[in-house]
């Protein structure tokens, strides 16, 4: 399982968090954003230990990530 | 340069937070304080804010932003800002900066201010009369950042 | 535009001062506190500040920078200004400006300052370790007004 | 008489006030200048009723004068 926390619009529609099943070699970032909706690549950032994460990052099991829309700023 | 950024989930005070912001020794403090209106920028009427914040990112948006005042060679800044849901009238946002010079200061806050409305780590939505509406960054915010980006004009 | 422009002879609080400042359901408040330093621009101590006044002339004119603001399109700014003896880290003046947009409060805020600078109405001792010295405008604050004499950069 | 008032620098070495015998025919701003040291044309301003007056301005018994050395701003 991995567990995966949305931000602003994305957590109004799909919750704060969800727990993912994951393969135990783990997968892509890419595969990832695939089980959800709306999960666009050009707006929306990926991050695992608060650092942004390219498309080919491996989730593993137990990781945590981040899917962060635009900044709206404050 | 001393740098104090905060996330602040509860209302508060700006008056307590310029009382309570220390110039240094330095004679020019210059304040901003953002409220919440009661409309958008198109006139339609708002019921409040809401602003979504990540447990860490957030914060650390705010710190970062706070450091970059060191190139006006202020003495100190502070940046405090509301997250969760915000009712019209209250603050969003107050920075302050305090410098030997008054140019320095007002160059510092109004850069933070730049900074803040593009940078910092919050998602925005206006809950009008027909629901809620997440807020992206405006051509004018980019505009205003791109003022500072290369070189501080003062 | 709501115009506040006060000749303060004692010790006034510019946390109070900001409080009390309706934003007139504007976003944008942008303050400027000026405060007594205990050196003068040269690093020399400074016992003291003591602010010579006019007893119509320092306050209309007050009132006549404060009204100058208008060309910004604020929706409210307040000017007070100490006179008398003026001990150091004690606020010697506070401008605030409030604004639908932040931009015209930070212009307002900053074009005042200059104004205050060289046209208020006052006649400044700094009183030192080897008395008193009577201070007349510098070219740089003569520089800052000039900034605003014929337009608005904003 | 003339009420004389002086501010700044002029107040610390004249006084703040000082009365001035005047003729009945009241006398002009330059002469009244000269009866004081220090009240230099180019720097020092005349006002009369809180406005600034010219040289040949004919000050009246009765009247008051404010001499104004250079603002240092606030």
């Amino acid at each position: 399982m991995a567990k995966i926390a949305f931000y602003g619009k994305l957590a109004e529609r799909i919750g704060r968090e969800a727990e993912v099943a994951l393969p135990p070699e783990g997968c892509t970032i890419a595969v990832l954003r695939a089980r959800f909706e709306g999960l666009d690549r050009a707006t929306v950032r990926a991050c695992v230990d608060d650092e942004t994460v390219s498309e080919d990052h491996v989730v593993m099991p137990g990781d945590r990530v981040d899917f962060l829309p635009p900044l709206s700023g404050g | 340069m001393r740098i104090e950024a905060r996330l602040a989930e509860a209302p508060f005070q700006p008056e307590r937070e310029l009382a309570d912001f220390s110039a240094e020794g330095a004679g020019a403090v210059v304040s901003f304080t953002g409220l919440a209106r009661d409309e958008t920028a198109d006139g339609a009427k708002v019921a409040g804010l809401y602003l979504d914040h990540h447990p860490r990112l957030t914060e650390k948006s705010l710190r970062d932003i706070a450091a970059s005042a060191a190139r006006f060679g202020v003495a100190a800044v502070r940046i405090v800002h509301r997250c969760g849901a915000i009712a019209p009238g209250e603050a969003i946002v107050f920075v302050a900066a305090a410098a030997r010079h008054r140019r320095a200061a007002f160059a510092a806050v109004d850069c933070l201010m730049d900074a803040l409305k593009t940078d910092a780590v919050f998602w925005k939505r206006e809950d009008g009369v027909d629901g809620g509406r997440w807020i992206e960054p405006t051509e004018a915010d980019r505009a205003d950042r791109a003022r500072w980006s290369d070189h501080c004009p003062d």
